[in-house]
């Protein structure tokens, strides 16, 4: 058992399936001899070279396409777009072409290929875009936002492995914010399941990323008052894994979805609704949804702590949910 | 015609007398294809006039190289990779011969063939994806190649900017054709255009440009037959300009209305066609009866195809669903729970 | 009162503009002598000129970002993207720039922009790519989506003039397919108010665009069966007027969410989930959601068909909705 | 130095002794000014080296033209325009005292000013906002310019092509200075450009482009102010390759263990400050104690600024909130309701 970090466990999965799969390869900006934007590929370059470990020009919609076309003849490209914020230059890449090959052509075409990029607030201060719920909305596109280091290396594998595109969120703060004993022989993770990070009968919340720990310690605060809080980790935004988060709300019959995007229009309205549909009846009290206020991110430090959700605001809504 | 930055037209002779034949059938089966297609869907996008920079550019590669075609045209292509004609003109009739099974585009390409298909309609888009191909090949380390080709009006679009680049800083083995029929819809090549020769764009990513007069089938195929011999050799991509005209309207049944009918009629004397028929006549390739025989085969193929296409079932709602959302992750991977609902209809 | 075509009362309103206001301007691909796409820009070239009909090249984040520039020192650009589906060619100016610029400055700038575009399915097959949710889930953009010609004029001036970016979504089969009498003096709507198209006790239908047509056929058909349906028209998606459906639901206890986007994470998940918090207590039945389903588009006539929601849909989701 | 396309470098004669002192005390200033933000704040890119691209750039405009420069030392551009020192550093630190009030990235431009400000951070995007404003100017028929200034590595995206394509089929008002220092963080130009020189990417675009040395601010300014001359003239946009050096690293504390020292330090010896100061004291534009007296009253300028910055209050979580997401709609224009949170926490 090593103890990781969040980043270093992602750079074990994708060295493992360098080491083990010869078609797989990293393309992205300063990937390389810099040790990787926040150290997320560091000691790739190293080990595999230039020939795999390919640093690019500012062209992210190139390279989103080269890494479809190289999929496509039978490599399993991973393509990294340094920070979530460029995610819009890439989007006709992501949406027309990569997810609709597949369906399009009746199954003629693979496209393996994983997109990891960095999203949310954290050490570094750029950047930080959430535009996680719009790929959600897109059939054909695999989203996934780890929150612990055993997911990052585990689910990295499962991407890289999946013959679908894979579009993988790497939270900023999470990075070095979080380590783990993670198990010494690395599995694949099982794509499209939510997991429970916390049991709890009183009131269920949803969370994704960093939000799940904000969660967890929430759930620490209100245990004392005697509240036992159960914390869904969604794992996967797309497939949603709506069915783990029902039977929680069969069970608690409370529910609070969380995210560090804007609230209107994230997955957590998904979410929400989702549940108000298949759980109406089992649920006591109206849904409670926390998300960033409606108003662009501001970069200043103290707007930016203010700007994003905490545990404060989970408390919050949390005992709102309690309240009825 | 002018060369800026590379070599020029006129080297037909070049190519020996099978190639030649070979280039012509394909004009003519290209033709008579697309004017079917045009009869049959008034939203065709019509190729005529065209014909000799898509031969040009498609004959004679080899099965395991990409082929990415524009748009305008593409079925010569498909033909040439061994597409059935009949699942062609069922996909330009929303059959459900087709070989996406009418999901995507009518001019969509059999994908497993090696071929970019058109799953959407944003113009660039592919010339990315082509080059990913191109660079997995380059990753293999193999010989294979990939031809794209794309319009005068999709030049401007920022993707053909960002894939060239690409391209030329990792040597990829791809070869760019421009099909420049001097329209982007109704708007002119100098409304949209600063420059008369896209070749010149090669010169921003360090690699040969050359111009074409695109009804010389023969000397595009020059063109494109050397770039490819460069590309497959580890020297890098190539931007061909092939020049020609749009006869017909941006769609069948557009009627043009926005240019002069006298240049349309111009450029009509221009046809690639008989251009090449009246050289190979001239040149001993080939007798006038030959030639006839040739029509009529071609025509007998596509008629054929009409026929079949016709007589087949227009796209079935079973075969839209959620099945093929997502490719099957193998056993031993990744266990999967897959898309939510089983079922089409939300 | 003329009876004018939902894309002849879009050509009015800007007409109108351009008339009174010589900073207005259009630009786009093919609005001049060809007469617009769809129709969508008749006469305009005729009566402006080129200098105000301005032809682009296909460069869709340059015209977004010219239009943004020129608003920037004083203009009133339309910048018209031919389809919906050129949207993610040009994300990053619209969600980065535009929907920014006037926060991020403390209001030092105005964008005064209206992008239009076509969606939705219709005559024209192609290019049909509904992603207006995107955009309502980002701060700083207003986003309407009228469906009657009224609306499409008096929309269409009033996001001419208002100093903030706005998104006008124009459906392809309201083009040419409803008509209606439209007071001859135009007039600048109100931009973030939703209309109550028919008024019902039973059940609230909430929709965009053609699916407001399609509920109020539904509405008919049920009427015969004694059920009274209140078709609510969003029209705007940003703002969005959640205080008009809620205090329809407040009276009719039910609520359905309708539109021809992807249901998964489309605007009628943040409806239906602020309704779900906000009107809790006054549902008697869980909300139902209609949508596209979660697959690619597929382009052939019949599968098409089969795959825009329609009125028998709505249609099972009304009375799913009455049955509990 | 080469000169692909157009007049070049060496023109410094040309201009006055008022200019060519503005000149030198405008890099005075991004000198100090950036090394004090360096200092202050370790995530700041500084723009040590590339001081003569960026006074050459933006000196000597109207105060009714537009300016969007680089990320890279924007300050200076700022400043010239009339910005406040203070609140500058202030953006720098996070300030309350910031034009964006701590809202945009610590580089953004006072926007009121007619600059093009930095409210996002993806790059290339701004230089199609920027060729926007020279559209505005285009379309009143005044002679207001833009100049747009942006990294070597910035060239590569598709907004550079798209916005440059159209400022020429529009003949737009706008001169783009592409501040060549030779980096994109970690990778050197030759692993990401396929060419040599820039300037030669204005053939795609049918503009001039010339290569200057952005180490001799005389030369850049030359070339900008003729560049800027012929825009306001009504003949179209000019791309200038400005090439220098980054002589500190990415980020202030980014140790660039990338790259060689020794290449490093032969660029110091380059420094286009002390080069210019050289060649105005040969000249007899200025004496070492003239020279002195600037340096003190940039230092003097400077100091004050940051002390006033340092005592201002962070930025406020009072001033951010949902005011200012949206622009009033004046009256009678269209009623409006609003965001629908008043508040700024959901
Ligand atoms: C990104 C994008 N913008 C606009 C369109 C609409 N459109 C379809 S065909 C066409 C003209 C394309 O011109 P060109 O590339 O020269 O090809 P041609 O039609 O002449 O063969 C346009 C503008 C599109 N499909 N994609
Ligand atoms: C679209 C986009 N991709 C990547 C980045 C990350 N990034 C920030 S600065 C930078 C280097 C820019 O290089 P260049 O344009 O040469 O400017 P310089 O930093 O050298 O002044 C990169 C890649 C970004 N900000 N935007
Ligand atoms: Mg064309
Ligand atoms: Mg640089």
């Amino acid at each position: 058992m090593a103890r990781l970090s969040f980043a270093e466990a992602l750079v074990e999965g994708m060295r493992h399936e360098l080491r083990t799969d010869e078609r797989v390869f990293l393309m992205g900006q300063d990937i390389g001899k810099m040790g990787g934007v926040m150290g997320g590929s560091r000691g790739l370059i190293e080990e595999f070279g230039p020939r795999r470990i390919r640093e690019t020009p500012i062209s992210e919609s190139a390279m989103v396409g080269a890494a479809i076309g190289s999929a496509m003849v039978g490599k399993r490209p991973i393509v990294e777009i340094s920070f979530g914020e460029f995610l819009p230059t890439c989007m006709s890449q992501i949406v027309l072409q990569a997810a609709n090959l597949h369906y399009m052509t009746a199954g003629a075409v693979d496209v393996s290929m994983v997109l990891r990029t960095r999203i949310g607030d954290g050490p570094y201060r750029g950047h930080p875009q959430c535009y996680e719920s719009w790929f959600a909305h897109v059939p054909g596109l695999k989203v996934l936002m780890p929150s612990t280091p055993t997911d990052a290396r585990n689910l990295m594998i499962a991407a890289i492995r999946d013959p679908n595109p894979v579009i993988f969120f790497e939270h900023m703060w999470l990075y070095h914010g979080v380590r783990e004993e993670v198990d010494d022989v690395p599995v694949a993770a099982t794509i499209g399941k939510a997991a429970i990070r916390r049991v709890g009968r009183d009131v269920t919340v949803v969370a994704t990323g960093w939000m799940v720990h904000k969660a967890l310690e929430a759930a620490e605060t209100l245990a004392l008052e005697g509240i036992e809080v159960e914390v869904v980790d969604l794992v996967s935004l797309a497939p949603l894994d709506i069915d783990t988060v029902a039977s929680s709300v069969r069970r608690t019959s409370r529910i609070v979805v969380a995210h560090e995007a804007w609230k209107i229009g994230g997955i957590g309205a998904e979410v929400t609704a989702a549940i108000a549909e298949a759980c109406f009846f089992d649920l006591e009290a109206p849904p409670v949804r926390v998300g960033a206020p409606h108003h662009p991110l501001p970069m200043a430090k103290p707007l930016r702590d203010a700007f994003v959700p905490d545990v404060d605001d989970l408390l919050r809504a949390i005992r709102q949910a309690m309240a009825s | 015609m002018s060369r800026p930055n590379g070599p020029g037209t006129g080297e037909g002779g070049n190519l020996g007398s099978t190639v030649r034949i070979g280039l012509l059938k394909a004009m003519m089966l290209s033709r008579t294809l697309e004017r079917a297609c045009c009869e049959l869907n008034p939203r065709w996008f019509p190729a005529e006039g065209e014909e000799g920079v898509i031969a040009g550019a498609f004959f004679g590669l080899r099965s395991d190289d990409t082929m990415a075609p524009h748009y305008r045209g593409p079925f010569l292509a498909y033909a040439l990779r061994g597409a059935n004609l009949s699942r062609l003109v069922g996909q330009a009739l929303g059959k459900a011969n087709g070989y996406a099974r009418g999901r995507a585009l009518g001019f969509t390409g059999p994908a497993a063939m090696g071929i970019v298909p058109w799953v959407a309609g944003d113009l660039g888009t592919t010339i990315g994806v082509a080059t990913g191909c191109a660079l997995g090949f380059s990753y293999e380390g193999s010989d294979r190649v990939t031809v794209c080709s794309f319009g005068d009006g999709t030049t401007n679009r920022g993707d053909f900017h960002e894939a060239l680049n690409l391209a030329s800083v990792w040597k990829l083995p791809i070869v760019y054709v421009c099909q420049h029929n001097q329209y982007s819809i109704s708007l002119h090549a100098s409304e949209v255009l600063p420059i008369e020769h896209l070749s010149i764009r090669a010169g921003s990513y360090g690699m040969p440009g050359l111009t074409v007069d695109g009804n010389d089938v023969f000397a595009v195929h020059t063109a494109v037959r050397d770039a490819v011999a460069r590309a497959r050799n580890g020297d890098g991509p190539t931007l061909i300009e092939a020049r020609s005209y749009r006869l017909g309207g941006h769609w069948a049944s557009d009627p043009g209305g926005y240019r002069l009918p006298e240049v349309q009629e111009a450029w009509r004397d221009k046809d690639p066609i008989p251009r090449a028929i009246s050289e190979m006549v001239d040149a001993g390739d080939l007798t006038q009866h030959e030639i006839d025989a040739m029509w009529d085969e071609v025509r007998h193929a596509v008629d054929e195809a009409i026929a079949i296409a016709k007589a087949c079932p227009d796209a079935r709602i079973e075969d839209i669903g959620s099945d093929e959302v997502f490719a099957e992750v193998p056993d031993g991977t990744s266990a999967h729970l897959g898309a939510r609902s089983g079922s089409w209809r939300a």
